[in-house]
């Protein structure tokens, strides 16, 4: 049977320094202290290196692992989940994958990847400008680093809904900003000098970047002529809607925030590890997950305002306690497998 | 009556490691006197001025300046007490222009800098000891010399409206000046007596006696002894230097056939602003001397045979082939070795062992294929440190601690090192080499000619010249401006020779 | 000035000559690169580097190196935003976010100037460790509250703001680089660093105070990168512990582009402004110019090398020596 | 050896010295950091940098830089997978798949090393494009399609499995080490190296092949690099064009903190692999203690400016000189 003492949670953040990754730590604090488990922060400081080498640090320190990962890259993910494997422990794995690599086929060990579609987030930001811009009108976008899965499957969910129902929107120009604030200031400030007043619209993979750019359109003066969206509201971009900046500036948002990732992370991994849950009897969309994404606009954002109160991950993990992993509002279970790319 | 003492020097010691460098030195300077400082190489000169000039720390001994006490922490102190110094080796900021090297008395200030003030007081002092040059240029862009004329003007412009009477230091400043600056030089020390005290260090015994009212001559870092000029030789002093073993004669050199195929032929080779249809040969067995006063273009000429400078026009021939797209990589391998003058910057790796430096020409059997046998690279050196009687006697120094003469010997043994060398380019060998020393270096020069080499030498002195040489090619502004075949002319003097120089 | 750095202006000129022809060619690829509107934007861009550059510089000239720009920039950014007006706390210290934002950069470059002078630690180590505590400083400060932004309007467009045409921000740069010159010309403060990265040894024989004017060196630095990390923060309107990443490979070859040889002695303030000036527009017009992003490192990296090779060329020598 | 390099051992006993302390606390902070299992985990992250540093350290001790390391490794991780099996492409070239993927490496190495040495370009630029051209190509090869990883469970097991109780990938790393060591000491291009570091005049008075050496230096970095980028792939099982990321400022600051000083001419290659060790306990310990991670770049940061000052200590004088 189970004995808390010989366990230890982890939950691994690509950095501190971005509102998601804080969410994430502030999940897996509150999951702790529900499971009265001690619990293990590994900051990747944005390297790979840095990520698998802090990760086998921490699994060389004895107890075994009930693990939460957002892998760096998705070239991280087998090495990360092998030395779990050996070291006893159980881990899901967040955002970044090879797709070719599943669970299923690693074993119990890899309890689960997770993630929001990306399609559908990029899909959300498409919907809201289009729908902004009465389907008319030039957009540019800042997709986050290259070689991320997260920012292309976005960059294709936006891609194939404009294409698929805005045939009016065309879309201007693409820099990769790396998911950095600067950089997606600069790309914005070069590409208003490039297409100047033919930008309608601006669809950014993450809010870092959308937070840049807005201010390059402020400072030029176009704020309240062009139309932003983007993934994650951040506590900032959640004010300017508030505040309507720029005139509704901002059209389009995702909901989903990090402490809940965290939670049914670690939640999945922990009924695993305590043999609530055997992984290898698990329908293949338990292994391999795709969470609800909502999209939030300025019309409907209030409904989320709940889930940003102190005591919401409390709230959060109560219910997931009562629901299970895969059914817990705001972000029950809504599909499975890779997530396949609209063609 | 007696005039004031300036320096006073009681037991002053400083040794490096084992090596006792100053043995309790006791010594007293009076205004107005020049006091010449004599030794062999390692004797202990250049650090007894080091401690005077604030660079090293005595280990133990008081000094007193115009009768103060001092203990200098930097050479910042120095200065200040009004001590002025021209080390042996040049010490100057080759990036900065003329006028900042020579603007010492500031060194110590951080805040505005008035370049007006600086150029013009630059521009005095230069014309203090007769040189005119640009303030404003950089000092990289300076021949030799006139590096070494910016290191005097800046010993010697201390502040004039300083309390008490300053001391000038002078390390071996004539080692590379020619008769010409040197006359220069002794006029600027004349006029120094009467406002300061001078202690000058030269290996030329006879400057010694022309230029100085004492004569201190040092041995193994102790005073052996301390006389009035006119009251010594050069053969006293070179027995009290050498410790009583007598100068020996001039090594008599038994000559190769004639007809030799030569080994450079240089033809109507010239370089634009440097020289001009400059024309010899060399063959082997043979002494070409260069001789010419400074920029007379006979360091480029040489530096031009070795493939490290270009040149516009004419040819070079190296053992009767004609050399093209010449460089120091195909010199070398064609058997050319080159001693520059400027050691410090382009003869030594000061960093590395005696040995590393010795072996850097050539291995023998030190080497097989790529790889290196170190002990037999130091059997090889070992055999030089001997042969040249380099001081101390320690091959895994860095040649950074050895004295300045020394030092000068370990960078010839890198090319004689190669029993490959045919051809030695020689620019000033004896530069701070005492008489003993050079003694021997010339023989080593001497025996690499009987065993074939041919040499091309720019000589520290005519006597030199006249003494080696089997040809002299006196030059002047860049072009030949006599050619005297030594083998047939007997009673060329001194005289005969600088008339063609100037 | 000619007469006090003979050679001050031989490479900028050949640099100039390549900047002119990167120009051209952009304008050609996209008439909107020349446009007024862009050259703006340039300048706007440039602003954060040149502060930068004045610091680095000097420290280059010594023979030294400063890696901590970026970690620097992050802590004065981070603690100025949070003690300005800003969305997370309330309070407003004006001024004194300057001070305090300036003199942790100060602080760090003091720290790190005394270690390397003083202990003989190599600046590169003491620099990155510097760095690494800037970094860490501003993460604490960013704590896990939200990401503070700017509330004071007049603070966010002043940098953009023209006056006489030209962007503030730039303004600013200008001032610094002005001030910087002079002070690398006219001070025996600017002189001593040239001498130091010539020959220290010579320096102290002489009787410098090697080791303050070095201090002075990395404090400054330290401070211009605060400063830099304030401007920054403001032309975000936002703050984060990371907006300096990618600066400090912006300003050191800028540097080196301009002719400030990393073996110290070399160089000047104003080459490597103009470093600064090659790299940001190569971006920019790589941008202009739609480059396919994936080719984008590729053929910036290849007109990197084809800039400096061109502008290598005039004063080449068979003595000269690279490092 | 002794009077060859004389100092070689002293800066390395000091940085020993200080790798034990730091064991000891860490190992009292956690009994675990002195585990076997932690010592094999530490062995298998030092590999990578291990391999890239004997490169890195001949480039520096000629007084130059390079910093192409994470591009070229980029470039060469992409080439060889998708020429070995993978699950991108079928094709598997096999050995082909290892001569491309280094070649890479070399060719870039060489282009960086020619430039520099015949045409006089800094090597900071030079090498700063080529690390550019390096990604590029990553990315080009990356494309926008699936990522590809490992087929061969035998090629991803490799770097892990246990020869003697040490993981291959370190074994790997050794091997390259010795055989740099050797090079560096007992050939005419190791002393040369060395010699040029320390005046490439006086080096090419003696007739010294500069050109060739240096040039041979950068090749055989490149190189190292690919091979390094070759590893880190089969460690990942899988490519990724920015799987050097951080290598760079792993492997420059260890070999200064080696004492391979960047002016050149001195440290050696063990020395430096002592220093890659010291960075890669420091970061492995911090997590082992449980720093929090807010506080983790700081106390780095703190830590390496400590160990890297009691290392100075031993040979510190007033004469000594740190650039
Ligand atoms: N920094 C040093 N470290 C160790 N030994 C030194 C150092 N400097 C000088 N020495 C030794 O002290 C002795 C005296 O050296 P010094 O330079 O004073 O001789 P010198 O009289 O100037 O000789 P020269 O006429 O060749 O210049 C020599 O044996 C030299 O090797
Ligand atoms: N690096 C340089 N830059 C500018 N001019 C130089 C440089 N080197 C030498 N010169 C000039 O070239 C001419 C020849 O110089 P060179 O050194 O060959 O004279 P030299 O006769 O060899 O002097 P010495 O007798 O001291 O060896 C001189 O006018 C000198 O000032
Ligand atoms: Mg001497
Ligand atoms: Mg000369």
């Amino acid at each position: 049977e189970f004995k808390k003492e010989e366990w230890v949670l982890v939950a691994s953040v690509i950095n501190t320094t971005n509102p998601y990754m804080i969410s994430n730590i502030e999940g897996a604090k509150a999951m702790s202290a529900k499971l009265g488990i001690p619990l293990e922060i590994v900051n990747s400081n944005n390297s790979s290196q840095t990520s698998i080498s802090s990760i086998l640090a921490v699994l060389a320190s004895g107890k075994k692992p009930i693990m939460f990962v957002n892998t760096v890259a998705s070239s991280d993910a087998p090495t990360i989940v092998d030395a779990v494997g050996k070291a006893g422990g159980f881990v899901t794995i967040w955002w970044n994958k090879p797709a070719d690599y599943h669970p299923a086929d690693v074993g119990p060990h890899f309890v689960a990847f997770q993630k929001h579609p990306g399609v559908s987030s990029g899909r959300c930001g498409a919907k809201a400008i289009g729908d902004a811009l009465g389907g008319k009108g030039g957009v540019v976008m800042l997709p986050g680093v290259q070689d991320s899965t997260t920012s292309q499957t976005r960059v294709a969910g936006f891609e194939a809904e404009i294409k698929e129902n805005y045939p009016g929107i065309k879309i201007l120009d693409s820099r990769p900003s790396n998911w950095d604030p600067q950089l997606g200031a600069k790309n914005a400030r070069d590409l208003i000098v490039k297409f100047g007043s033919d930008i309608n619209g601006v669809w950014a993979a993450d809010d870092g970047m959308q937070i840049g750019a807005m201010q390059s359109f402020e400072n030029a003066g176009l704020l309240d002529k062009v139309k932003f969206a983007s993934d994650g509201l951040y506590p900032t971009t959640l004010e300017d809607i508030k505040s309507g900046r720029g005139g509704n500036a901002i059209v389009g948002e995702t909901f989903h925030r990090g402490y809940m990732a965290s939670a049914v992370g670690l939640y999945t991994a922990y009924l695993a590890a305590s043999g609530q849950m055997d992984p290898a009897t698990q329908p293949l969309d338990k292994r391999e997950s795709l969470f609800k994404l909502s999209c939030l606009t300025p019309a409907n954002y209030k409904e989320y305002l709940k889930y940003d109160e102190p005591d919401a991950p409390a709230k959060f993990i109560e219910q997931l306690e009562k629901v299970g992993p895969w059914a817990a509002e705001p972000m029950p279970l809504v599909g499975g497998g890779a997530e396949e790319m609209p063609k | 009556m007696e005039a004031p003492t300036v320096l006073k020097l009681k037991d002053i010691s400083r040794t490096f490691g084992h090596v006792s460098a100053v043995r309790s030195i006791s010594l007293e300077i009076r205004r107005g006197e020049v006091i010449g400082l004599v030794g062999e190489n390692g004797a202990g000169k250049s650090t007894l001025l080091k401690i005077l000039s604030g660079v090293e720390q005595p280990d133990s001994g008081t000094m007193e300046i115009n009768g103060v006490p001092v203990s200098f922490r930097s050479p910042n102190d120095a200065v200040r007490a009004g001590v002025g110094v021209v080390h042996q080796e040049q010490s100057l900021f080759t990036n900065l222009t003329v006028a900042e090297n020579l603007d010492q008395r500031n060194a110590g200030r951080i805040g505005y800098k008035n370049w007006a003030r600086v150029n013009n007081e630059c521009v005095a002092a230069l014309k203090k000891i007769g040189v005119s040059l640009d303030p404003t240029t950089r000092v990289s862009d300076l021949s030799f010399v006139d590096r070494q004329m910016v290191e005097i003007a800046r010993a010697v412009s201390i502040d004039p409206n300083m309390t008490g009477t300053p001391l000038i230091i002078l390390d071996e400043p004539t080692a590379v000046l020619e008769q010409t600056e040197t006359a220069v030089l002794e006029r600027e020390i004349r006029k120094l007596k009467e406002i300061a005290s001078v202690i000058f260090v030269s290996h030329r015994l006879d400057e010694i006696m022309r230029i100085c009212d004492r004569v201190v001559v040092l041995r193994s870092g102790k005073i052996v002894s301390d006389k009035k000029t006119s009251e010594v030789t050069k053969e006293d002093l070179f027995r009290d230097m050498a410790g009583g073993v007598s100068q020996t004669a001039h090594a008599i050199r038994k000559r190769l056939p004639e007809g030799a195929k030569p080994a450079i032929e240089v033809h109507e080779l010239a370089r634009k602003g440097k020289f001009k249809n400059i024309s010899f040969t060399a063959r082997p067995g043979e002494i070409i001397a260069l001789v010419g006063s400074n920029a007379s273009g006979r360091e480029a000429v040489a530096r031009a045979i070795f493939g490290a400078e270009t040149y516009d026009a004419g040819t070079i021939g190296v053992k009767g082939k004609r050399v093209l797209r010449w460089s120091i990589r195909k010199a070398v391998q064609a058997g050319l070795a080159y001693l520059p003058a400027e050691r410090k910057v382009e003869g030594m790796i000061a960093g590395f062992s005696a040995t590393r430096n010795i072996a850097l020409v050539y291995q023998g059997d030190g080497a097989s294929g790529p790889f290196l046998k170190l002990r037999k690279l130091a059997e090889a050196a070992q055999g030089w440190f001997d042969r040249l009687e380099v001081r101390p006697n320690t091959i895994s120094r860095p040649l950074i601690n050895f004295s300045g003469g020394n030092q000068q010997k370990i960078v010839l043994a890198k090319w004689l090192n190669s029993p490959y060398t045919d051809v030695l380019l020689l620019d000033h060998p004896l530069r701070g080499l005492d008489v003993g020393a050079a003694q021997t270096v010339n023989a080593e020069i001497v025996k690499a000619c009987e065993n074939g080499a041919a040499v091309i030498l720019i000589p520290d002195t005519i006597e030199e010249a006249l003494e080696m040489a089997d040809e002299i090619i006196v030059m002047r502004d860049g072009g030949v401006s006599a050619r005297h075949d030594m083998r047939k002319t007997n009673n060329l003097t001194v005289q005969d020779i600088v008339a063609d120089m100037v | 000035m000619q007469f006090v750095l003979p050679k001050e202006w031989k490479g900028p000129a050949a640099l100039i000559a390549s900047i002119v022809v990167l120009a051209i060619v952009f304008t050609f690829l996209n008439p909107r690169f020349g446009s007024l509107e862009n050259f703006r934007n340039i300048l706007f861009q440039v602003a954060v580097p040149l502060i930068i550059i004045v610091g680095t510089t000097l420290v280059i000239q010594l023979g030294s190196i400063d890696l901590s720009v970026q970690g620097i920039m992050g802590a004065a950014g981070m603690a100025w935003i949070l003690l300005s007006a800003n969305t997370r706390l309330e309070t407003d210290y004006g001024i004194w976010a300057w001070v305090i934002g300036i003199g942790i950069g100060l602080t760090l470059g003091l720290l790190a100037g005394a270690l390397h002078s003083l202990i003989k630690v190599p600046s590169f180590v003491v620099t990155l460790g510097t760095w690494y505590i800037g970094l860490g400083i501003g993460i604490i400060l960013y704590g896990d509250a939200m990401l503070p932004s700017l509330k004071s309007d007049v603070l966010m467009a002043w940098p953009t703001k023209l006056t006489l045409g030209l962007p503030n921000a730039f303004w600013l740069a200008a001032v610094i680089l002005g001030a910087g010159v002079l002070l690398s010309r006219y001070t025996h403060f600017g002189r001593g660093v040239l001498a130091i990265g010539n020959s220290e040894t010579i320096a102290s024989n002489t009787g410098m105070p090697v080791h303050t004017i070095k201090i002075i060196a990395f404090t400054l630095a330290g401070g211009l990168s605060a400063l830099a990390g304030i401007l920054a923060t403001m032309q975000l309107g936002a703050g984060s512990p990371d907006l300096g990443s990618g600066q400090l490979f912006t300003v050191i070859p800028a540097a080196v582009i301009g002719g400030t040889a990393l073996s110290g002695g070399e160089g000047g303030i104003m080459r490597s402004a103009v470093g600064v000036f090659l790299l940001i527009m190569l971006n920019n017009g790589l941008v202009l110019a739609g480059v396919n992003p994936a080719y984008q490192s590729g053929v910036f990296g290849a007109i990197l090398i084809a800039a400096i090779v061109a502008v290598a060329r005039p004063d080449r020598g068979i003595l000269k020596i690279e490092k």
